[in-house]
């Protein structure tokens, strides 16, 4: 039963995924591209950077990497905590 | 400074509960005070009395949560046994129930889109 | 540069995160979980990488490049970023994993559970 | 202190981060330094968001361009999108900012005497740092990839926080899940991004709701980005892992995790009113979540009942007010094509359900902090285990029948001018909606008087003869939630006026969302 | 801890890789890399090291607290440097055109200038520092089950 379920729950999401997929522009051939066509001319001045995916990670996105290496701090300290020997007196815990 | 809050089909006020809230203390106070004065803390007045039995101990005359609302339970068995099956705390389960309502979701998003 | 068709590279992204629900959904071992959800983030990382590619594009650095278009640089960061995260995420699982290991001497997510209903 | 205001919608997200890498550098060298760095970075947060507020409510939307050379240079030229991360700050952000400063604040001050005998305290304030600046990022920020970011900041900080107490097994297990659904709903939202990226090479919220349109893709993206968002926020049938991560929490986390579950529920109005606002389908989407959202406060008090944890049945409950805010904003969402109709009761359902967010985020925590106090004192969790407690503890009596009586709707406590409000809109709607949210709200009462008698009453019990009332530091987290109950039950016309309507009418102006980013050209 | 041949030859290799780490740390802003990648190449190195050696052989010279730190201080460095431009907007890049890594390079194709790139040079240290300490620190605990000992206070 619960086996079923899923199976056909899953069935259906996969179609409409590969649907998506398949209703996407065609791969290669991104239209309309005004974003990065804009940040491909206009990095180099702006940034004074070649690698212009370097100018989108630090500069125009800065902030989503400032979360990202925010993330790995989070990640980072979590494991520390969680594997952490506590060395505790024995008390009413 | 008002206190009513409106809602366009009533309106809601503290200040007004909180007068008649008052009045019903008045009241309340007012019969309490025409009831007996020989109330005495400390003497057998105050013990508990069951019908001359030997009171039980504290945590035997407690009543547990277990007992609390016996009769609800009962009659809503089937109820519950329907509704507690699904809870399995498999991890597995709750993606499955996720996937579940995705694709329902989009079932019916999709069926609305074709009607129109 | 000819005309695909068919977005395979799209379409293999989408069966990816097909494949890894099922893992997700089906395999009881808490390692498997992990590695599934592990599977989902590299499916949609190659989709979100995939949307940028342009046609015979060179990778969008001004260093020595050769003439002709560029693919797009957007995609290519949000992918690095989501790969950080998802490294990040699956180092807390497996940690966690550890922790319930310890405790209940099981990886079976049936077997280590302590609460229901 | 007016370009401390422009900058406001950043520092309100970066300080705290600052300080999150401060704290293991200071926590180094004393614990007392770093509870003040802790405490007084989150007081200044709250004065810049009560600042940032009352601009807000002056000049309107705020818009905020991260690395551009003015705040408000959304549109560079040369191009007709933006393309830098932009902060987007209306009257529902400031919203949720307000209740999260609020709770955040209480929770550090709970937790100063709740977590004071557990190891790794740097750790843990980091963790909660990093919380409160996850949530912040969520509630302000315009762009969908961002939007990923943080709440996989929050998240991943919120699961090592319920797990932090790793001597029990089933904390353990509780953070175990919260991460696994917390990770596929983010990828999930990932997912949707790149769809909608994929078709408009946009990931700003304002610029894909302008030239949005609603093609398959779009639904997809919408059933992905939705769902994800109300599993994040616990939504029946989507709730079971709500209950199993929030009872093992240490209860200060608990009580913010609640604030961050209605955080993801702001995000998803966000996706359905802000982003696909404009779309044809608004009254089945609407249908979709009103009908979930009755489920959620049915089911869910039901199963709260049944409970003898005092945390998993809080949770329970937790799970059952999420149904009334969900059937509020719903039926707005549902009339939100009809002007005439929004207007004669569809405002007033979101305004109530968006009230409702308020109440349940003050008297909530207040619950869950009470609980805590119970563990804190008994050093366990099951009811069957306790009674006579209000000898000893008479203060946590009175704060949990404050909360008690507001969650169950009895007037004059705030409860009830939320759910009121809920009912008499949401009845022109569809009477049943309003029936059962009666139902529930009685069940409610009965339910939270069980666990008050069993935990409460009765004769003092001898394995508790030597407990003592709960340290001060509680006491003040728990008394600043009730003083906002109390607040909120004198003055129910005045916040709704400051707060909850802006946020409402936030909501439903998408128009005026679009063109702060987009500018008024046609 | 593996037989002496292994021991050698990571012994020899984890000069080059260090290297390695460093060049692309530090050429981020002129070829593929940046602090992610380079610091991910240096941990990797030291999971090299991890394997040869036994983690306890590893722990006695690589001690948490010291990696925590280091974490801790590339974090503070990366967002203070998103506050140092708040005189424009967080983020700004303040440094571009400035003495320091002000250089602009021509438009189009050119050999590239290690002199260039504003703030993103120094963002990529701070971001290679955090990222090696971080992964160091997780994949150390991963390895010996434990984060280190918190003594109550």
């Amino acid at each position: 039963m619960r086996k079923v379920a899923g199976l056909v729950s899953l069935l259906v999401l996969v179609a409409f995924l590969v649907a998506g997929a398949l209703l996407l522009r065609p791969f290669g051939y991104p239209v309309p591209s005004d974003m990065d066509d804009y940040i491909i001319e206009n990095a180099q001045e702006q940034t004074g950077n070649n690698n212009v995916v370097a100018s989108v990670v630090f500069d125009y996105r800065g902030y989503d990497t400032l979360g990202e290496a925010t993330i790995l701090f989070t990640a980072v300290t979590g494991v520390l905590l969680l594997l952490r020997t506590e060395k505790r007196k024995e008390k009413s815990s | 400074m008002t206190f009513i809050r409106e809602s366009g089909y009533a309106f809601w006020n503290p200040l007004i509960w909180f007068i008649a809230f008052i009045g019903v203390m008045a009241v309340v106070h007012f019969i309490r005070m025409r009831g007996q004065e020989k109330y005495k803390k400390g003497s057998a007045q105050a013990q508990i009395f069951v019908c001359g039995e030997e009171v039980p101990e504290p945590d035997k005359r407690h009543i547990r949560v277990t007992n609390i609302y016996w009769g609800f339970f009962e009659t809503l068995k089937e109820y519950y046994n329907s509704i507690l099956r699904p809870h399995t705390g498999i991890i597995n389960d709750y993606i499955i129930w996720f996937v579940a309502v995705m694709a329902l979701t989009a079932v019916i998003l999709l069926i609305v889109g074709l009607t129109k | 540069m000819e005309y695909v068709p068919v977005n395979f590279p799209f379409l293999a992204a989408a069966l990816l995160v097909g494949i890894s629900f099922y893992i997700i959904i089906f395999k009881r071992n808490l390692i498997k979980l992990v590695m599934g959800i592990g599977m989902m983030a590299s499916g949609v990382n190659l989709f979100l990488v995939a949307l940028g590619y342009r046609a015979g594009g060179n990778a969008p650095i001004y260093t020595e490049v050769p003439e002709g278009p560029m693919v797009l640089s957007v995609p290519q960061a949000l992918t690095l970023t989501s790969i950080v995260i998802n490294v990040a995420v699956l180092a807390l699982m497996l940690a966690l994993v550890i922790q319930i290991y310890r405790h209940t001497g099981s990886l079976d997510s049936e077997k280590s559970r302590t609460m229901k209903g | 202190m007016a370009a401390l205001v422009t900058h406001s919608p950043i520092l309100i997200i970066a300080i705290p981060l600052l300080a999150a890498f401060l704290t293991p550098l200071i926590g180094r060298l004393s614990g007392k330094a770093r509870n003040v760095l802790v405490l007084g970075n989150l007081a200044f947060v709250a004065f810049l968001v009560f600042a940032l507020t009352r601009d807000i409510s002056v000049n309107g939307i705020r818009v905020y361009t991260l690395g551009a050379t003015s705040p408000d240079l959304t549109i560079p030229e040369g191009v007709m999108v933006p393309v830098r991360i932009i902060l987007e700050v209306d009257g529902m952000s400031m919203f949720m900012a307000i209740i999260w400063t609020i709770v955040s604040l209480a929770a550090t001050i709970y937790s100063l005497a709740h977590i004071a005998k557990e190891t790794g305290q740097n750790r843990f304030y980091t963790l909660l740092l990093l919380m409160v600046a996850g949530a912040y990022g969520m509630m302000f920020t315009g762009d969908l990839f961002n939007l990923f970011v943080f709440l996989e900041i929050a998240s991943i900080s919120g699961a090592a926080l319920i797990a932090f107490r790793t001597r029990f097994a089933d904390t353990q297990e509780g953070g175990f899940k919260y991460i696994v659904i917390s990770a596929i709903a983010s990828l999930m939202v990932l997912f949707a991004t790149g769809l909608l990226y994929g078709q408009y090479n946009l990931l700003n919220i304002a610029a894909l709701a302008k030239v949005m349109e609603y093609t398959t893709l779009d639904k997809i993206a919408l059933v992905l980005l939705l769902i994800a968002f109300t599993m994040k926020t616990g939504m029946i049938p989507l709730h079971m892992w709500f209950p199993d991560s929030y009872t093992v929490a240490p209860a200060s986390i608990t009580g913010m995790l609640v604030i961050t579950s209605h955080a993801c529920m702001y995000a998803a109005f966000r996706v359905c009113f802000s982003l696909y606002g404009g779309i044809s389908d608004t009254y089945v989407v609407g249908w979709i979540i009103t009908v979930f959202g009755l489920l959620t406060a049915f089911i869910g008090v039901t199963m709260a009942v049944y409970q003898t944890d005092v945390m998993r049945f809080m949770s329970y409950h937790a799970i059952s007010q999420l149904g009334y805010m969900w059937m509020g904003v719903g039926v707005g969402l549902a009339v939100l094509g009809n002007p005439e109709l929004l207007y004669t009761y569809g405002r007033d359902a979101m305004a109530g359900g968006i009230f409702h967010i308020l109440n349940h985020a003050m008297y909530k925590p207040l619950l869950f902090f009470t609980g805590g106090a119970l563990f804190h004192v008994t050093g366990t969790r099951d009811l069957t285990k306790m009674g006579g407690l209000a000898h000893k503890m008479k203060w946590t009596a009175i704060l949990y029948i404050i909360g008690t009586l507001s969650i169950s709707g009895i007037p004059p406590l705030n409860g009830f001018s939320s759910k009121i409000l809920i009912y008499e809109s949401v009845y022109h709607f569809h009477p049943i909606l309003t029936i059962m949210g009666i139902i529930v709200s009685i069940l409610t009462l009965a339910s939270f008087i069980k666990a008050f008698h069993s935990a409460f009453m009765g004769a003092e019990l001898p394995m508790y003869k030597q407990i003592r009332e709960v340290p001060v530091p509680m006491l003040i987290g728990m008394g600043i939630l009730a003083f906002g109950i109390v607040f909120i039950t004198l003055f129910p016309g005045q916040v709704s006026r400051w707060i909850i309507y802006p946020a409402a009418d936030a909501l439903i102006d998408q128009l005026s969302y679009i063109h702060a980013v987009m500018g008024v050209v046609p | 801890m593996l037989s002496k041949i292994v021991r050698t030859v990571a012994n020899q290799l984890i000069l080059f890789v260090l290297v390695f780490g460093l060049y692309v740390i530090a050429h981020g802003h002129l070829t593929p890399g940046g602090g992610f990648q380079g610091g991910a190449v240096i941990v990797s190195g030291i999971v090299m090291l991890l394997v040869a050696f036994s983690s306890h052989e590893l722990s006695k010279s690589v001690r948490e607290r010291i990696l925590s730190v280091m974490e801790s201080i590339g974090a503070v460095i990366f967002v203070l440097l998103g506050f140092a431009g708040l005189g424009a907007t967080f983020f700004y890049n303040f440094l571009a055109g400035s003495p320091i890594f002000g250089n602009i390079p021509p438009t189009g194709p050119n050999p590239g200038d290690f002199w260039t790139g504003g703030t993103i040079p120094p963002m990529n240290f701070a971001v290679g520092l955090k990222v090696v300490a971080g992964l160091c620190a997780v994949v150390l605990a991963l390895a010996l089950f434990t984060g280190g000992e918190e003594v109550e206070e």
